[in-house]
């Protein structure tokens, strides 16, 4: 190691003592981080998303019994994601597509050969022709049950862009059309914004739910969040395997 | 009109580009400047509202503070039609730039970092506030390698910087949330009096580095000089005149509005003061003029912070009146350059020698840009340097005071080396075209005139938008309710 | 037409001025001579309304109220009719001269800011108006030197720039140091609260407002921007910037001084001769400015260099004698002043004249012009015996006011130096006559014509000035006692041809026609002697050898050089020099700063950032 | 333990972003650098994760075994901004990587003391 790097090590450690004087809750005076699993959900906005209050007074959810309950989806995480924090997901599929746009730019025309050599062995390719539809079909199934089950459009979008990534793995000429990425990519941020601009026309406001919510619990439900967790599903698979194919054929 | 589609708009738009980039060469730009120019419509549209009250607009319908809202105040506004007005302008500026780059992915980017840009503003939420600096981030680390060979070394160094400070950043978040509980920035301007000291001093510096990249302060601005200079000029003058209007705001909303009357003002002061002085000296042996305007700009902001962090009323509507000025007249500046150094082909300042007659108008604007800067009477930057000297003299903050003169006084020798190259020498190169660049030169060159001799009304606004700053009681009402 | 008239429409015609001349190179001057002939008739005509018309406007900017006054004092009248009536003969001069100019467009058009921002400056009644108008001067007067042809024109103006914008800076400070105080600038209230404040304080904030003023002066540590920007700004440019433009740093000395009771805030201070120590200091200075502008006016090759100098050294007496406060040394700077603008705008009009025909200033390249020139010449001799103070001009009297100031007091070295300065200036100016008209005609000048009439008007108009004041001193006196009335002075005796001083009186009539009979008798020597015989120039001292350096041998060339080198070593030590390397040593900071910081590395950057983090976390714990 | 249960993972993650910070500001090799980020990206993700755990908590999802919203769920909220903050670290990388690339392909070399040619 350089001068340097010894400076840099004794820096990055007093910069780790200075931020650990955050967590100086020794002396108890004011609100402090809390401790680790000693969190008071009650005092959090997250217990209103749990209990799905924040509009509508307080009542019991009972899964697969209650009717047209708030944000409507079994899984809290997915009506944050899709419901009551909807524009930081639209800006987190923003953010995918620029990275997929940008880096179509900077790595420039996609005629370059893959960067494997050959084709991978017989065993692989065939491994990769039962693994695709199967994986496929895993990522679709992720995408739709978003708000029943962990996963949804971004889990869903990665695993449908793996099951490409085991193409490109496998077949060395492989190519993926990219123009029918970008249609896919623009219609489905399109969508994802004209839904919300439908919510602003029926209820005056941007990225409201409009549609009713069904049964918690089962797959018709929860408005459009399945709608949106579909969207974004397209947008993620079709944005990370526009990725994939731009670094392999880089 | 509901300010959502401040942000919806640009986007929706610009996801459409590369699907219509194929019809027209110059569709994708003309895209780019009607949704600009809608967004400036909608701004002006919002302009009585805002006056009378705050606007606080929920997002999905949900209750605040559990989903994300937005806010747009005087200072909001203000904040957003200069944006608007600007990248407007600079999309006219682009439209001269057919065939150089990729239209559709640049159009693409200048739009999205528009979008992030106006939720910097827009956005009620920390986090959220997160999102959107990535977004223009992000947008804008690819609008950097625009160029080419050239801008990729710098465009890397600016995403390291980048990303260490969005670390920083969510880590500050983090923090937050864990001790109070919500993301909204209101919650946490009402309970942020409550936290731990330690912890709130950890916070404020987490969230200094973190913004201090789109700020343009020292030393997060070291991407600055080399991204300016290997960047395309309208890229340039988006980052100098927009970007860093955005980031000063969200560094005012953090640093007055969330954690306000926190006491930390000093690490602005510092920082600041660094900035300008650093800022001035560097550019002021620049013999590139992107480079030069680059360090004038970082010196700017130095100068901003600065002023800002004097904490009172009056030195606070200085620094926005500066920074408006800033703006105004370093986006003229850089589209004037930009067309200049086109022109001859090269960025070095003997190469522009007797360019303004030849060029008449980008000449002219070059030279109002800078007899503003310098501040010279009549014109919109000579009302707020006054304004800054009789404030921090009002504060009897001589040591401050003597520092910006000196820092103005660096800037004047240079800004009049390149003015006096422009006008007093024989041009010798060939000027290769001349382009059409009346209409931003001309609304920017006139707005800087009107400032500069109509300054009240602007100054008036101003002023209500300090008070209110420096009390985030308002703040927190209007959102909140009443408390 | 009300004073802010007055101000605003030379502003607002500028930009026609410009668009105009733009196509007809000719228009400009000549819309010039019609506004400034206006607004002559104008100034004449507001003579001795003082304080009626004075205007306010009140603006509320920047959340305070600036109360922007303009007022009609005499002080501001007389300076007022000096810049207007400079700018109307310039501009006649310039009809001609022009003609061949490329920037003649930009030259109109700056002159008419220029003539509108000093009117705004002299007519000013409070600081803030005051400073707004000093800055429009700076600014345009800028442009106006850059805008010369010569090489060092870029470099000149750029210094004369920077010196006065550390000067406007200091002044504003002091502006608002006294605001934030007593809410208001007005002369007469800044000029109280002055005198109600320890006199540390007031001294403080004085000079800082003095210095912009010392620097428009030029006087000693601060004239480096004088003899660049004179010698470099364009040729109808230098008469008004030396006749007119220095004469505004003194009139904004004579507010401090007199209309801010100077005297009384230093009455309690150390004295030296009756004379508070600050007083003495600044007259100190004068006499320096005097010296180093006379030692360094005899070493100039270059002509206009040589009257540039002389200039400063000039306004080195008229400092001199307005800080000495008495009504002798008030009423002897301000006489000089209002004659060195004459004097010097006529010698630099016809420089302006010479270049025009001979297209250089160097004075070896020259010679021999009174054959050509003669109007040309006539003016110059006319000014130069001005300058040389001989009577019966005008610049006699007012010299002779100066040294009854200064010897009523006991000044034995401002005495010394304002001897030495008058006996260098003969020196100085003699040189430029014998090099430049007198001596033989060049082969390459054979051809050459005098001036256009036009151009000749406005010297005979100077010449005629010279010889009225020069006998008639009464007239100036008659306004000069008017400022002194208006600021509580005590005014000097006289009439319309006697000045009455400490030791004695000066008749001019009487000198007058001693000098016109001796004069008469010289023409008669001069018609009926014998004429002498000319010799080709180049012919007397080549011997037919070979010449590397033509120029060298011309005798023109080092003409005094057995006194410049005593003064070699002064001259060595040159202020100019010490202010450059300053200049450089910024840049050399800048690029190496530049270098260690922005070293291009981007971990460098990053680690910088967590330094800072580091750095202002241990503050933040300080704090 | 209880120390370590407490610390394991919020002041592991704080390191784990202190080790990426420290390799960003040492390595020598572009790729590694982009690691480096990558480290900081996870670690700041593991500290928001576990800022929202609950002793004990469920996951945030109601199922047919845990049915009613009255349970001792975890906070999804940190949840769902790691959700967003994964993709945003994604974005950045793969942005980075493509310039990393092109570094190559125009210079030939990974080693950033050979890459400053371009300085100031």
């Amino acid at each position: 190691m350089r001068f340097r790097d010894y400076l840099s090590l004794f820096l990055v450690i007093i910069l780790g003592f200075i931020i650990f004087q955050a967590f100086d809750g020794t002396i108890d005076n004011g609100l402090n981080i809390k401790q680790f699993g000693e969190v008071n959900l009650s005092e959090r906005t997250s217990i209103h998303y749990i209990n799905k209050d924040v509009n509508n007074e307080s009542t019991q959810i009972i899964y697969n019994e209650s009717k047209n309950p708030e944000s409507g989806s079994a899984n809290y995480v997915t009506s944050i994601i899709a419901n009551y924090r909807a524009l930081d997901t639209l800006g987190e599929i923003t953010v995918l597509f620029i990275a997929a746009a940008g880096l179509a730019f900077v790595l420039g025309d996609h005629n370059k050969n893959n960067a494997f050599a050959s084709d991978a062995s017989f065993i692989v390719k065939i491994g990769v022709k039962i693994l695709f539809p199967l994986l496929f079909l895993l990522g679709i199934y992720i995408i739709i049950h978003g708000h029943l089950t962990p996963g949804g459009g971004f889990q869903g979008g990665a695993v449908i862009a793996t099951a490409i990534l085991l193409k490109f793995l496998a077949y060395k000429d492989y190519k993926l059309n990219h123009t029918g990425l970008t249609i896919l990519e623009s219609f489905a941020g399109i969508s994802f914004l004209i839904i919300g601009l439908i919510g602003l026309y029926t209820d005056g406001s941007f990225l409201t739910n409009f549609l009713a919510n069904g049964t918690i619990g089962t797959l018709f439900s929860a408005g459009v969040i399945p709608i949106i967790y579909i969207l974004i599903g397209i947008k993620v698979g079709a944005e990370l395997s526009g990725i994939i194919s731009n670094l392999i054929n880089a | 009109m509901n300010p959502s589609l401040l942000i919806a708009l640009p986007l929706l738009i610009s996801f459409t580009i590369p699907l219509f980039a194929k019809l027209h060469k110059k569709f994708p730009n003309i895209l780019v400047l009607i949704s600009t120019l809608i967004n400036v419509l909608i701004t002006i549209s919002l302009f009585n509202t805002v006056m009378s009250e705050p606007l606080v607009v929920k997002l999905g319908n949900w209750n605040i503070p559990y989903g994300i809202n937005l806010y747009v105040d005087k200072l909001a506004l203000i904040s957003l039609i200069i944006i608007s007005v600007l990248t407007f302008l600079i999309a006219i500026f682009n439209l001269r730039n057919i065939g150089e780059l990729n239209q559709s992915k640049f159009n693409t980017m200048f739009l999205l970092a528009f979008a992030g840009i106006n939720g910097i503003i827009l956005t009620g939420d920390i986090f959220n506030l997160f999102v959107f600096i990535e977004i223009a981030a992000i947008a804008t680390y690819v609008l950097a390698t625009m160029k080419r060979k050239d801008s990729y070394q710098a465009a890397f160094k600016y995403i390291v910087m980048g990303s260490i400070a969005s670390v920083f950043l969510l880590m500050a978040i983090a923090f937050t949330y864990s001790s109070i509980g919500s993301l909204n920035m209101a919650v946490i301007a009402k309970s942020a009096g409550q936290l731990n000291p330690s912890l709130l001093r950890v916070i404020t510096l987490l969230l200094l580095v973190g913004i201090g990249i789109e700020a343009e302060l020292f030393p997060m601005n070291l991407w600055v000089p080399e991204v300016y200079s290997k960047s395309y000029v309208g890229v340039t003058a988006l980052f100098s005149g927009v970007l860093s209007v955005a980031g000063i705001y969200a560094m005012l909303r953090i640093y007055f509005t969330i954690f306000g009357n926190s006491g930390l003002y000093i690490y602005l002061t510092i920082i600041g003061a660094i900035t300008l002085i650093l800022g001035e000296l560097i550019a002021y042996q620049q013999n590139n003029i992107k480079k030069m305007l680059a360090y004038s700009s970082i010196a700017q902001m130095g100068l901003v912070i600065t002023v800002i962090s004097l904490n009172s009323v009056e030195t606070m509507q200085a620094g926005l009146f500066q920074l408006l000025n800033h703006s105004i007249l370093k986006v003229l500046l850089f589209i004037s350059a930009g067309f200049m150094t086109y022109a001859v082909g090269s960025n070095k300042i003997k190469d522009l020698a007797g360019l303004g007659k030849k060029m008449p108008i980008a000449g002219l604007g070059f030279s109002i840009g800078s007899l503003g800067i310098m501040g010279i009477p009549f014109l919109n930057g000579f009302v707020s340097k006054m304004m800054i000297l009789q404030n921090t003299l009002g504060l009897e903050k001589y040591f401050i005071t003597g520092l910006i003169l000196l820092a103005t006084l660096i800037e004047i020798a240079y800004y009049i080396k390149v003015v006096q190259t422009l006008y007093f020498k024989e041009n010798i190169l060939k000027v290769k075209q001349l382009f059409p660049c009346l209409i931003p030169v001309s609304i920017l060159s006139l707005t800087a005139f009107y400032l500069g001799v109509f300054p009240q009304s602007v100054i008036n606004i101003l002023n209500q938008v300090s008070s209110q700053l420096l009390d985030n009681s308002n703040y927190i009402i209007s959102i909140l309710g009443g408390i | 037409m009300s004073l802010s008239q007055i101000i605003i429409i030379p502003i607002i015609i500028s930009i026609f001025t410009y668009l105009i001349s733009k196509k007809f190179k000719t228009a400009g001057s000549l819309i010039n001579i019609i506004l400034s002939g206006y607004i002559l008739y104008t100034i004449t005509n507001i003579y001795g309304k003082w304080d009626i018309l004075s205007q306010s406007l009140n603006i509320n900017i920047m959340g305070n109220n600036f109360n922007f006054i303009l007022n009609n004092s005499p002080l501001a009248w007389l300076l007022g009719i000096m810049t207007v009536g400079s700018v109307f003969l310039i501009s006649i001069f310039s009809v001609s001269s022009q003609k061949n100019i490329n920037n003649a467009a930009s030259f109109s058009f700056l002159f008419s800011i220029l003539m509108g921002s000093i009117l705004g400056v002299v007519f000013a009644g409070d600081l803030m108006t005051l400073f707004i108008f000093w800055e429009l001067m700076t600014w345009s007067s800028f442009f106006l030197i850059s805008s010369g042809k010569k090489e060092g024109a870029k470099k000149a103006s750029y210094r004369y720039l920077i010196l006065s914008t550390i000067g406007a800076y200091l002044m504003i400070t002091s502006i608002f140091i006294i605001y934030s105080q007593i809410n208001t600038l007005e002369f007469t209230q800044v000029a109280n609260y002055l005198q109600s404040i320890p006199a540390l304080n007031s001294i403080i904030l004085i000079i800082m407002m003095g210095i912009p003023f010392l620097i428009k002066t030029g006087v000693f540590p601060v004239h480096v921007w004088v003899n660049g920007a004179h010698s470099n700004a364009p040729k109808e440019f230098s008469p008004f910037l030396s006749g007119m433009m220095l004469k505004i740093g003194t009139y904004g000395l004579m507010l401090l001084l007199y209309l801010v009771p100077l005297y009384n805030i230093l009455d309690t201070s150390i004295k030296f001769r009756g004379l508070p120590i600050f007083n003495y200091i600044l007259a100190l200075f004068g006499g320096i400015t005097i010296i180093t502008g006379t030692i360094l006016a005899i070493r100039q090759e270059d002509v206009k260099k040589l009257v540039a100098f002389s200039s400063i050294s000039q306004m080195g007496y008229i400092v001199m004698a307005l800080a000495i406060t008495t009504p002798l040394g008030f009423t002897g700077g301000l006489l000089h002043l209002m004659n060195h603008m004459i004097f010097k705008t006529t010698i630099f009009l016809t420089m302006a004249a010479v270049i025009y025909r001979t297209n250089t200033t160097k004075m070896s390249e020259m010679g021999g012009l009174i054959f050509r020139m003669p109007v040309t010449f006539a003016a110059y001799l006319t000014a130069i015996i001005a300058l040389a103070g001989i009577p019966p001009t005008n610049g006699f009297i007012s010299k002779w006011v100066i040294y009854q100031a200064l010897i009523q007091k006991g000044y034995i070295f401002l005495s010394v130096a304002a001897f030495f300065g008058s006996i260098g200036s003969f020196m100085y100016v003699f040189k430029p006559l014998s090099t430049v008209f007198l001596g033989q005609l060049k082969p390459i000048h054979k051809d050459i014509k005098e001036v256009p009439f036009l151009m000749q008007i406005p010297m005979y108009i100077l010449m005629a000035l010279m010889v009225l004041f020069g006998v008639l001193p009464g007239i100036q006196m008659n306004i000069i006692n008017q400022i002194a009335r208006y600021l509580n002075i005590e005014t000097v005796q006289s009439t319309l041809y006697t000045i009455t001083g400490a030791y004695g009186a000066w008749n001019s009539l009487i000198i007058f026609n001693v000098f016109v009979g001796g004069f008469l008798l010289a023409l008669i020597i001069f018609v009926f002697a014998k004429k002498s015989e000319l010799v080709g120039l180049m012919d007397t001292y080549t011997s037919g050898e070979y010449m590397d350096d033509p120029e060298a041998y011309h005798y023109a060339y080092k003409y005094y050089r057995p006194f410049d080198r005593i003064f070699d070593s002064f001259a060595a030590k040159s202020l100019t020099r010490a202010y450059d390397t300053f200049a450089r040593n910024i840049t050399k900071l800048g690029n190496l700063l530049g270098k260690t910081i922005v070293t291009g590395n981007g971990q460098s950057y990053a680690f910088y950032m967590i330094l800072l983090m580091v750095i202002l976390a241990f503050a933040g714990w300080m704090v | 333990m209880a120390f370590l249960n407490q610390w394991a993972y919020i002041g592991g993650s704080i390191i784990l972003i202190l080790i990426g910070l420290f390799g960003v500001l040492t390595r020598r090799n572009l790729i590694k650098i982009v690691v480096s980020i990558g480290i900081m990206d996870t670690g700041v993700n593991l500290l928001l994760v576990s800022l929202g755990y609950i002793n004990g908590g469920l996951a945030p999802i109601l199922t047919a075994t845990n049915p009613t919203n009255n349970l001792n769920f975890v906070d999804p909220l940190p949840q769902a901004l790691v959700l967003t903050a994964i993709v945003i670290g994604v974005a950045i990388l793969a942005l980075a990587l493509s310039i990393v690339i092109k570094i190559y392909e125009n210079n030939n070399t990974l080693q950033i003391d050979e890459l400053r040619g371009l300085k100031l």
